[in-house]
């Protein structure tokens, strides 16, 4: 088996997602775990733009302009959803009423610091959004990206070299090739696709990552795209 | 006499704007652009303006007229970087220093413009802090965690766009419409809010989101639900 | 003529209202101003727990429990009401958004100290409802009571000797034998009633009270009641 | 699992409350009173709890019972005065030494509790400065007029009283029935609903007033409108 796709990835975080809670999913990938929410789970998915109860996306010809989620995406609203503004809709972010968010990451600390929002571009201008509220206030945020950069280098790493999104915040991280904790010891892989050895995991990581005793493989079905 | 709000043009709503005025326009992601009202500021021209929105460079929101314009001394957003590799108007400006920009994780813009219109001056939270974008602040721990003091944001003018509007100035919206548009109301000397429809009739009390005490004009533009 | 009724005294205080201005009248006293709005004047009336637009006490028989003002009393709404809840409405007063508020006072100092909320009644708790955030939130506050106590004491005082309800806010008192304002240099009677002298004003005032040079007779049409 | 929180009693809803709890309940003026599961939370019988309510002495709401039980420690309120000369059951014990008492601010007390339900762990405010209530509170200038720093009030459970509600926790208020409830609901650990009718489809977002992310029990009590 060779690496996860970026649906596959999505997939395996999804996996995870608390019965009964209520999740937000960040811009990019995130937002793809929502088309593979388990379908025993009742699960309320917040966007920070004043909904509670997301639902699938609009299809061609039933879009309204006004009902969008935080990714501008054209959306439906679940059974049970509710509206607010963005005061009240951060209020509930910051205010510890969301189970898990999902975001992507550039970078992550062996103490759980996050980076995602500023990836230094040159002159390109920053783009902050809610990024900053939903890893403060979250009751568990999860990071959802490739294990390495584009050029191999780590994204686990001793410390955060780009801008911090926010301290300590980064409970877990799923990648293309592992699932790892950050606990307070640091890093603990607890799930490795079965092509790679944790030598080769270790390799690869920017700083230490233990094994988790009862660390499984990683894996997910096929998943077309 | 018999209060009535609503006004037949924008630039009656808008009324004469002091250069550098505080404005603030709603939106997010294509819902609730306040867009007629922008062009209808870029006519009456004001200079130094500076500009609180959720973004500088969205490219549905008219603000980067405001901005191409040279009308705009500084920005308050949570977003300023333009779609793809190329520099959007703002970031033209803003890489050459002329115009200056305020970046605010959006929890915190949501909620310093609602405490500017509530009447709190400051409030502590956690988002930001240990951040780049909160460098300098006054920290403080609370529950054994830091926060930073974030202050109220006020306006001289906020430009809304919501779906109907009565002759007391009262405002619904559509679906998530809404966003920023209750805070900026409620934090700006001097609100106007166009809407598709202008009633005749009082809205019923369970109908308003914006209550007519916050608006001060209200311009029915049309345009589709 | 004789001193002003409690009505008398209302219908006085309601004269001066703002025409499209939004009102907030305090329990007791103050809210019997609701009953002489002049016709003329298109007036919103707050009330802190939630109501913008307090229109005439119900009926018998068409009371609902539900729908009540801060002084438990059964109203109904006028066209164009709103209904907050309580963190909304005292943000709307907090933020400086009523234009007016009138309240029953004990003393006022000549600063406009305000004392209203607590009589030091032996072994009597405490009541200060909103009385603390409407004086310190209102763009002005008028205060209503008699002009001195059951025992002829002064009610406007050098300083208040019962617990203060807000420092300095206070700019207008009408009572039963005068309307006063508080100015930068202190009490300034503007209408007194035709059967007091000035020397009799002075003598049951607590502090120096200037006769402004343009002062009117304090006159009111005959209330029943 | 399909989320369904309606319950078949308010001793379900409620569950077990630990002795020293902080419990949060609704109701102004006879609107909103969460009586029945007050009654029940009488007969659960936690000691030293510390109730956080508008008033320890409505005659309307079933408050005055917990306190005359002995249940209650203390109160965090904004009026703790019973009518009339004679003593109420919370005064009664108040002036023994046996209950404790902080008297708030009413908007300082909505705002506190949304505080507390928003992750916002102090915030400044003009109301009450200078007063008693608010002696050895920090106190900051902005915009040359002095604050205090307050903080926010979170609780251990919130009993509240609603019009509808759906099996996704979400409730609608009637007229003025929703007060406090929508901070209280955002404030506690656990969150109980009594309404009217329980709903068997999802309330449409448009009538949604408390999100059902704040509510995990909704009980139908019945009772007028």
């Amino acid at each position: 088996m060779s690496v996860l796709s970026r649906n596959q990835m999505a997939w395996r975080a999804a996996q995870d997602l608390p019965d009964g809670g209520v999740v937000n999913l960040g811009l990019g990938m995130p937002v793809l775990v929502s088309n593979y929410m388990p379908a025993d789970r009742d699960i309320f998915l917040q966007s920070e733009n004043g909904i509670l109860g997301v639902g699938p996306e609009a299809e061609d010809g039933y879009e309204d302009r006004n009902l969008v989620d935080a990714g501008s995406r054209r959306i439906t609203l679940r059974a049970g959803a509710s509206i607010v503004d963005s005061a009240s809709s951060f209020a509930m972010i910051r205010g510890g009423h969301i189970d898990v968010t999902i975001l992507g990451a550039f970078e992550v600390a062996v103490n759980g610091d996050l980076a995602n929002w500023d990836s230094r571009v040159p002159d390109k201008g920053p783009l902050v959004g809610g990024a900053m509220d939903l890893a403060a206030g979250a009751k568990s945020t999860w990071t959802l990206m490739q294990y390495n950069t584009r050029d191999g280098a780590p994204r686990l790493r001793h410390a955060c070299s780009l801008p911090l999104t926010a301290p300590g915040c980064v409970k877990r991280v799923y990648t293309d090739i592992a699932v790892v904790e950050v606990r307070v010891g640091g890093f603990v892989a607890t799930e490795i696709i079965p092509t790679i050895s944790a030598e080769d995991l270790r390799a690869r990581t920017g700083a230490p990552i233990a094994i988790a005793g009862d660390c499984r493989p990683l894996v997910a079905p096929m998943i077309e795209g | 006499m018999a209060i009535d709000k609503r006004v037949q043009s924008a630039a009656d709503g808008i009324g004469p704007v002091k250069d550098g005025a505080v404005v603030m326009v709603s939106g997010f992601g294509g819902a609730g652009f306040a867009n007629i009202l922008q062009d209808t500021l870029l006519e009456i021209g004001p200079r130094d303006i500076t500009l609180v929105a959720n973004s500088a460079t969205h490219p549905f929101s008219h603000t980067h007229k405001l901005v191409e314009a040279g009308l705009v001394a500084k920005v308050i957003v949570t977003a300023a970087r333009g779609r793809g590799s190329d520099l959007s108007p703002f970031e033209l400006l803003w890489r050459d220093g002329k115009i200056e920009l305020e970046c605010v994780p959006q929890g915190s813009f949501s909620e310093r413009i609602r405490a500017g219109g509530a009447g709190i001056p400051a409030f502590f939270t956690p988002a930001g802090y240990g951040t780049d974008l909160c460098a300098g602040k006054e920290v403080r721990e609370f529950n054994g965690r830091p926060h930073v003091l974030e202050t109220a944001i006020t306006g001289d003018l906020a430009l809304i766009r919501g779906d109907c509007g009565d002759r007391y100035g009262n405002v619904s919206f559509r679906f998530t419409q809404m966003n920023f548009g209750h805070a900026m109301a409620t934090a700006c000397a001097h609100t106007v809010v166009e809407v598709r429809e202008a009633l005749d009739e009082a809205m019923p009390q369970e109908e308003v989101q914006l209550p007519g005490v916050y608006v001060n004009s209200v311009v029915a533009v049309g345009g589709e639900p």
